[in-house]
């Protein structure tokens, strides 16, 4: 069995009596191509929550690379290797592109707590964040403002930023929600052209885009999952459509 | 290493590489108040108390330029520090260099203990928590009589000469050289802070500490070593104060304190390093003309005027300047 | 035995006068706060100009008592929407900062105009005659004003709670502070509630400010000096809570006298302390909800 | 005659984003339509922007044969649309009975009547807006829209996540407000056999876009077609 790079244990969260994940079981090996998918309150996000350690689950573990790190601050956890997009754009609207990349970086590289040697001593550190710009066609916005960009274009430095953390686990939250339909091709490319070492969980409402980029998917009704499968399968079952087409099982 | 020798360097990438270096505008305020020194010797007094706001700013600049944290007792740090060196030079330990050390440690102590509530919160309740502190600490240095002199402020502060060699003269010429060093140093502690990884990952909190924190980013340890730097650097500011003017009140610590001083970084310019040095001379030097006859109505014109800020003129003097110069320059470099 | 039973008698009915006054003023800005999310430090200076203008008309007018009060409520509370619409309405989505820097220009603003007006020194409260000396309740002697301040703030609490609880207008307020959008979505015109709501919470301020005259001495720098105290009846009541800032300002008003009759040589020291304690506790204030 | 309601060729979303687009589509009065798709598609962000909750782009908004592009969402409402939101957004803090109140604007729906209509909430009248199930929040929510007395009723998945029975019996409801009432819905359901029973036209929603405009009965008839644009196979078949 491959190794996995993110394992939940029978993950289980309630706010107050509401159940919103029922014992998930969830394994996702290293360099995956992964989707979550599901009805709205179906619990995606706040499974992803869980794993980043914004939220503590009532019970159950989660394993990065094998480590329990249930108990981990969320910062721990990034430096165990995951990165996240959010679903609406969170970045420092008001630092250039260059800039938002560069914190991401500095972060990993351990330095950003330094207090006395200039930001821009570090070459090394902006060397690999330009490069990561120039891989995602950004190059050419380095110096501009992010807020300036057009939404599909801050997608990018949303990518951009999570990459910059060089992430074992990549958890992308609708990287193409909001975005024209014209845009959402370069979006999909840069999800295709990942390094393949990454493994990638991306939730998502866009089937094509899903279908296109997935090799299982993993679809959770009601904080709970129920199915996993090839995208083959998952079109294919029964119980599956029976959620998006609301055919009602008893009756 | 062998990523950076080959960095391309394109504007974006020349503007990281090179915000750190010293420009010689950079010099300007320190030509300015060296040839304020010579250049008007009857206005040293006000000078030095100028210079005392200006690295109080200084210090808030830090916190809430840099890191957003809107804090209405940043009072609380700079009468510490004022009460410690007065307290101190009555009871027998008056060598001003110590004190001022010795009142920079006690404001960073009291900005780490208070930090440790303040930045939990957020909003309102930051507001009010700072608020509160503030105001606990004056009604602290009021009721504490046999300490602090309470409500008639405490006098009788003698200080020794600095270094055993300049004396704190009549006219205030080492005052205003004092005052000048402490900023100097002060100056030269927020710069490297601002451009160091550290204070680039406070301007990230100050954008976005939800995308911080998804980043990896210690957000609430960041917050609490600025806000511990910048309660020293104001302790340290209001400790000259009480050496250079031999005497502390209750005002130190008052909420007009608190709010003066945001006002003044405001009209400078917040989040750039320079706003205290054009907002708390530009303040000062207007109540001191405005405000000689009239305390009152300088109320309420600074009120008005920061009214006016408010509605129409973000960002201060600086911002101003920002929209108003390249307009100027148009047409010479169109780069 | 007895002293110490007069002793906590007298500091309960200074402190629930007290709680009245506080009440009277902050409870408009628990629910402008509350409905419109602002940081509004100038509320102060409404309670202030109704102390003035009742004081005023009063002392050189000679308008009589009751209708001095009402008239600085109606006064005020016009001056509020008026100023509400010219320059709040600006602000209401603005950042934090900016909010709090207009409230302060404000409160400068009206400090150096009431001193501009009236001089640097606390009015003079002219009451009416049947409103001195003392009454007598159950062989216990009490000052005729504050048992009147108790019972007319009492009177007034009740009226905006039944106002707030029983009419349409407060069940629209209380709509729109719960759920903005959706008060929209039915057909209440959020900006004209909003209005009213403030011109209505800067009258009972400068009813407040009016009534309460002669325990918060009308002076230039009230504005500024009773601030903390108004934010914090707010802050430990909970923003937009109608009933949390009673209960704070009865806890506030009660202890603040304890105090000072019992340990005055603290001041108001332990105030701010246990302000401190319980934002810590419950940062959104006792009856507060979870943000 | 003129549509209800016309939506001409809308671009909208929050702020910057944009979830729908070049959207349009128009409402007789009397009529009802049902808004398909998976989630995600922007089938809320179409209600919330017929409310001017959201942020338009491009288009026009027409209601009553009044343009009500610019109009801010009070004056919507006190014009005759009524809102009945995906999360039923009750006020916590009102009771039942000012839920219902507060909502309140002359016509032949007033508070007897609704209380006729769903006789549980006359039970819970003095009970807390928070402390209702989720059933009842529902009926509330449908509720609080018809004491507007509404020309236009949005409903925003009225059903999900309710127990069978409950459902049930809204339908039955909705099925009323139609026959006996004459309301004209706009209605977005998951359910998209029982949104196609109660209303005669649909609209299907892919990303953002109309992908079906046409009548319920042909999808009824051909669910082959239906799947195919909402079901997950669709995009697999494609490839």
């Amino acid at each position: 069995m491959a190794e996995a790079a993110l394992e939940t244990v029978a993950l289980c969260k309630s706010f107050g009596a509401l159940p919103v994940a029922r014992n998930i079981d969830f394994r996702l090996p290293v360099g995956a191509r992964h989707a979550l998918i599901g009805p709205n309150g179906a619990g995606k996000t706040t499974f992803i929550n869980l794993v980043t350690g914004r939220l503590m689950p009532s019970s159950g573990r989660i394993l990065l690379g094998g480590a329990d790190v249930t108990s981990l601050a969320p910062e721990g956890r990034v430096k165990r290797g995951i990165g996240r997009t959010f679903q609406i754009n969170a970045l420092f609207n008001r630092l250039t592109v260059l800039e938002n990349v560069l914190l991401a970086v500095g972060e990993r590289h351990g330095v950003a707590g330094d207090m006395l040697r200039p930001a821009g001593a570090r070459r090394a550190v902006i060397a690999e964040a330009y490069a990561l710009l120039e891989r995602l066609a950004l190059a050419d916005d380095a110096g501009r403002l992010v807020r300036e960009l057009p939404y599909g274009r801050q997608r990018l430095v949303e990518i951009a930023i999570a990459l910059g953390l060089e992430p074992r686990v990549l958890l992308l939250d609708e990287p193409a929600a909001g975005v024209a339909a014209a845009e959402t091709g370069l979006i999909l490319d840069i999800i295709e052209n990942l390094p393949s070492d990454i493994a990638v969980l991306i939730i998502e409402h866009d089937m094509d885009l899903v279908f296109r980029v997935a090799q299982r998917i993993t679809v959770l009704v009601q904080g709970a999952v129920l199915v996993e499968g090839s995208p083959a399968e998952i079109a294919a079952d029964e119980r599956v459509q029976e959620v998006y087409l609301g055919k009602d099982s008893h009756g | 290493m062998t990523a950076a020798a080959r960095l391309p360097q394109p504007p974006a990438v020349r503007a990281v590489l090179t915000r750190h270096r010293l420009r010689p505008i950079e010099a300007l305020p320190w030509v300015c108040a060296i040839a304020v020194y010579y250049a008007f010797p009857d206005y040293l007094a006000l000078g030095g108390q100028i210079l005392v706001m200006t690295l109080f700013v200084l210090s808030l600049d830090l916190v809430l330029g840099y890191a957003g944290i809107v804090t209405l007792g940043h009072a609380a740090f700079f009468g510490t520090g004022a009460y410690v060196a007065g307290i101190l030079a009555v009871r027998g330990w008056a060598e001003p260099l110590s004190g001022l050390v010795a009142a920079g440690a006690a404001a960073g102590i009291v900005g780490f203990l208070t930090g440790l509530v303040v930045l939990r919160t957020r909003g309102l309740t930051l507001l009010m928590v700072t608020l509160v502190v503030t105001q606990m600490l004056q009604e602290a240095a009021n009721k504490l009589g046999w300490l602090t002199g309470g409500a008639d402020g405490l006098q009788g502060i003698t200080i020794p000469p600095v270094l055993g060699l300049f004396r704190f003269d009549m006219f205030g010429r080492t005052a205003y050289l004092y005052g000048l060093a402490a900023l100097f140093i002060g100056w030269v502690v927020a710069r490297t802070i601002v451009h160091s990884p550290f204070g680039r990952s406070l301007t990230g909190i100050r954008e976005n500490v939800t995308r911080m924190q998804a980043i990896g980013s210690p957000v609430f340890r960041r917050k609490l070593a600025v806000y511990v730097v910048s309660a020293a650097l104001a302790g340290i500011a209001g400790a000259v104060l009480t050496q250079t003017t031999q005497f502390v009140g209750l005002q130190v610590l008052g909420f007009e304190m608190s709010a003066v001083v945001i006002i003044m970084l405001i009209l400078g310019g917040i989040g750039r390093l320079y706003g205290a040095f054009i907002g708390a001379p530009l303040y000062m030097i207007a109540q001191d003309q405005l405000a000689k006859d009239d305390p009152a109505n300088w109320l309420f014109w600074i009120g008005l005027f920061l009214l006016l800020v408010v509605l129409f003129a973000r960002g201060g003097v600086l911002g101003l300047a920002d929209r108003i110069l390249p307009r100027l320059r148009k047409g010479g470099d169109g780069g | 035995m007895d002293s110490a039973l007069s002793t906590l008698i007298s500091i309960a009915f200074h402190g629930v006068a007290y709680a009245m006054v506080l009440y009277l003023i902050s409870v408009g800005l628990s629910v402008t706060m509350g409905l419109m999310g602002f940081v509004n430090l100038a509320h102060g200076a409404f309670a202030m100009a109704g102390g003035y203008l009742a004081l005023t008309l009063m002392n050189r007018a000679g308008v009589p008592f009751f209708a001095a009060l009402a008239l600085a409520f109606l006064i005020v509370g016009l001056a509020g929407a008026a100023i509400e619409r010219t320059l709040y309405a600006r602000l209401y989505n603005a950042p934090e900062l900016d909010q709090v820097l207009f409230s302060v220009a404000l409160i400068f603003m009206a400090v150096a105009s009431a001193k501009f007006a009236w001089g640097p020194l606390a009015l003079p409260v002219p009451l009416p005659d049947y409103l001195r000396g003392q009454v007598d309740l159950a062989g216990h002697p009490f000052p005729t004003y504050r048992s009147f301040l108790i019972l007319a703030g009492g009177v007034i609490v009740l009226a905006v709670w039944l106002g707030l609880e029983r009419t349409r207008f407060g069940a629209q307020i209380r709509a729109a502070v719960d759920n903005r959008r959706m008060a929209a979505a039915i057909g209440v015109n959020t900006s004209l509630l909003f209005t009213c709501t403030f011109a209505f919470g800067s009258g009972l301020a400068a009813l407040g400010g009016a009534l309460g005259a002669d325990i918060l001495a009308i002076d230039p720098t009230y504005a500024q000096s009773h601030l903390v105290f108004f934010l914090i009846v707010v802050s430990v009541g909970g923003l937009g809570s109608i009933r949390g800032p009673f209960f704070a300002a009865l806890l506030l008003g009660i202890t603040d006298t304890a105090c000072k009759y019992l340990i005055p040589e603290f001041g108001a020291f332990f105030i701010y302390a246990a302000t401190l304690a319980v934002l810590m506790w419950r940062p959104n204030g006792l009856f507060g909800r979870a943000a | 005659m003129n549509p209800l309601l016309a939506v001409e060729s809308i671009t909208a979303g929050y702020g910057a984003t944009i979830v729908l687009e070049d959207v349009s589509l128009t409402l007789d009065e009397g009529s009802a339509c049902a808004i398909l798709g998976r989630n995600g598609v922007g089938k809320t962000t179409l209600m919330s922007t017929i409310m001017g909750q959201t942020t338009l782009h491009r288009g026009t908004l027409g209601f009553a044969g009044k343009d009500i592009t610019g109009r801010p969402p009070y004056q919507r409402a006190r014009g005759g649309i009524g809102f009945v939101p995906q999360e039923r957004e009750i006020f916590p803090s009102l009771t039942v009975e000012e839920n219902l109140t507060v909502a309140m604007r002359p016509g032949v729906w007033r508070l007897a009547g609704v209380y006729d209509f769903f006789p549980r909430l006359a039970e819970r009248r003095s009970n807390m807006g928070n402390q209702l199930s989720g059933g009842e929040q529902q009926m509330l929510a449908i509720g609080r829209a018809l004491m507007g007395n509404p020309r236009l009723l949005l409903m925003d998945e009225p059903l999900e996540g309710l127990a069978p029975v409950i459902v049930d019996m809204l339908l039955t409801s909705m099925h009323r407000l139609r026959r006996e009432a004459g309301l004209t819905i706009l209605l977005v359901e998951q359910h998209a056999e029982r949104a196609l029973d109660l209303a005669e036209t649909a609209l299907i929603l892919d990303r953002g876009k109309i992908v079906y405009d046409g009548d319920s009965a042909t999808l009824l008839r051909e669910p082959e077609r239906l799947a195919a644009l909402i079901g997950v196979g669709r995009a697999v078949k494609r490839i």
